[in-house]
């Protein structure tokens, strides 16, 4: 009980939750503008999982200063390489979603409509 | 034990706000609460020990996400008026 | 001594949190909304700096920087738009 | 109806399955190998305070090019598919307020001069090329927003970008003759631990990193902001 009262596991349930959440926008909405947003929130779930699976509990950044000991920084910091790949992905995260609004900013302007199901051009 | 509890009340603002986002049906309300989940991801983060990974989103998924979208929100308020 | 105010500094600012979020499930205008995006980063700045002290890392007051200098653009952007002169 | 019913099933099906991922996971107490090594020889071996930059710019350095690639050819398609668009006479925005011009005048070389800080000092505090570009680029916003009558020319942009993307590539080249491998740091010497000139090359590659991710944001931005107001015929 004490076990699943402690911080990683409750990150680890939102972003579980954020992430049935916004699947369950991206498949059910009509509006092209909720789905990208809806991608977003699936976007920041994901990274809400990796940054949570490299949490270790009682320890700190890992950044080496003052408040941490340099001789035996590998019993004091938490997992540094999840952290990498998240801030590449937050960055790639962002190209992606003005590329999807271009997108769907040209759609508009082609079928002058935000509903995904007057989109017919690729439909047989 | 305080940090939990605190946690725990920040992960329900996020879930509530993803829900108004889904369901709303005012785009810009969508995409404010859009912004306030990357926002309350990124307090997350510093509890989970992840600085680095903090500032990132609150420079890009909390702001510039918010921007672009309001630019593009912008461009076809435009054209709905003029038809 | 320090230490218990300080948490109930914590505990105070997660409250305001809460009213907020309600102000904002409530809102009847769009500006409510946008208002209430503003105090809660103020707030989330306010924590931020609190947790750096209670962790003892100097170095997470780098985040609230960074938080204080993009909500105020993020926010003009919003009002700029309300205003149809982006 | 049978269409709903499905979606519902097929997300009650994966909350299940999350569900059940959830219930067996059981945190661990301690680093595994990989990151064990980044965090005892990687200080020695790179000189980095900050174990993150040493891992993004040294250890997975191949990662962050392949990364800023695809930030330059996502700049450079929003670009193709916005060029399309009419290009007329701007509607003549109304003029900024008194406060937000005066705010801009001071606020302006003060957040410029935090982005790159944030860059160079990505090794030793929280932060680095991405979310200094990041701020760089919001620099660009807040001017696009007070000053709404100045024009900024995608010249700038441009030679900024490519000439840090070329010197990112120069120094990781750098790195195979005149050190280890590719975007090895050891090029320039590793200094003292915690001061600003240390951990070798780093400083230099991140401050390419965030000027060249800088003007990439902020070229998507302008080309977002130069369909604003046009007078479209299209539409």
């Amino acid at each position: 009980m004490t076990n699943l009262f402690s911080i990683e596991y409750i990150t680890i349930f939102t972003s579980f939750a954020l992430l049935v959440l916004g699947l369950w926008g991206i498949i059910s909405q009509k509006n092209i503008f909720k789905i990208i947003i809806s991608f977003s929130i699936v976007n920041t779930s994901i990274h809400l999982l990796l940054v949570s699976l490299a949490y270790i509990r009682n320890r700190t950044a890992p950044i080496i200063d003052s408040a941490v000991d340099r001789v035996n920084a590998a019993e004091k910091v938490v997992d540094p390489v999840p952290h990498a790949l998240v801030l590449t992905a937050i960055v790639i995260g962002i190209g992606i979603t003005a590329l999807m609004l271009s997108y769907a900013f040209t759609m508009y302007k082609q079928h002058k409509t935000l509903d995904i199901n007057q989109y017919k051009s690729l439909k047989w | 034990m305080i940090y939990s509890i605190i946690v725990l009340i920040l992960s329900l603002i996020m879930l509530v706000m993803a829900l108004v986002a889904i369901h709303h049906k005012s785009l810009q309300i969508a995409v404010i609460a859009s912004g306030i989940i990357s926002l309350f991801a990124s307090v997350v983060y510093i509890f989970l020990a992840a600085p680095d990974v903090a500032i990132t989103e609150a420079s890009i998924g909390s702001a510039l996400t918010v921007i672009i979208f309001f630019y593009v929100l912008n461009k076809i308020r435009h054209s709905d008026a003029k038809e | 001594m320090v230490d218990i105010i300080l948490k109930i500094s914590m505990v105070i600012i997660v409250f305001s949190f809460l009213l907020v979020v309600i102000r904002f499930l409530r809102g009847n205008t769009v500006l409510d909304r946008v208002v209430a995006l503003d105090v809660l980063t103020v707030s989330s700045i306010g924590l931020i700096v609190l947790l750096a002290d209670s962790f003892g890392r100097v170095i997470y007051i780098d985040v609230s920087l960074v938080y204080a200098i993009l909500s105020f653009i993020g926010v003009i952007v919003i009002a700029k738009y309300l205003e149809k002169s982006l | 109806m049978l269409r709903n019913s499905l979606r519902v099933i097929i997300i009650a099906a994966l909350g299940w399955i999350l569900f059940q991922v959830y219930s067996g996971y059981s945190s661990r107490d301690e680093l595994n190998e990989l990151a064990g090594y980044y965090a005892t020889e990687g200080l020695s071996e790179v000189g980095a305070a900050n174990l993150v930059t040493s891992v993004v710019v040294t250890y997975r350095g191949l990662d962050t090019l392949g990364e800023v690639t695809i930030l330059f050819l996502t700049a450079l398609i929003i670009g193709l598919m916005l060029k399309a668009e009419h290009r007329g006479d701007r509607t003549r925005l109304r003029e900024s307020s008194e406060f937000l011009v005066t705010a801009s005048h001071v606020l302006l070389p003060v957040i410029f001069m935090v982005g790159v800080y944030i860059f160079i000092n990505g090794h030793l505090t929280p932060g680095g090329g991405f979310q200094g570009g990041a701020i760089l680029a919001s620099t660009l916003i807040l001017m696009l927003l007070s000053f709404t009558n100045s024009k900024i020319s995608h010249k700038v942009l441009e030679i900024t970008e490519s000439v840090s993307g070329i010197s990112f590539i120069v120094l990781g080249i750098l790195g195979v003759i005149l050190a280890g491998g590719f975007l090895d740091n050891k090029i320039l010497p590793l200094g003292e631990f915690g001061k600003l000139f240390s951990a070798g090359a780093i400083p230099v590659i991140y401050s390419f990193i965030g000027l060249k991710v800088g003007a990439e944001l902020s070229t998507i931005i302008l080309e977002f902001n130069q369909i604003q107001g046009t007078d479209d015929k299209s539409l």
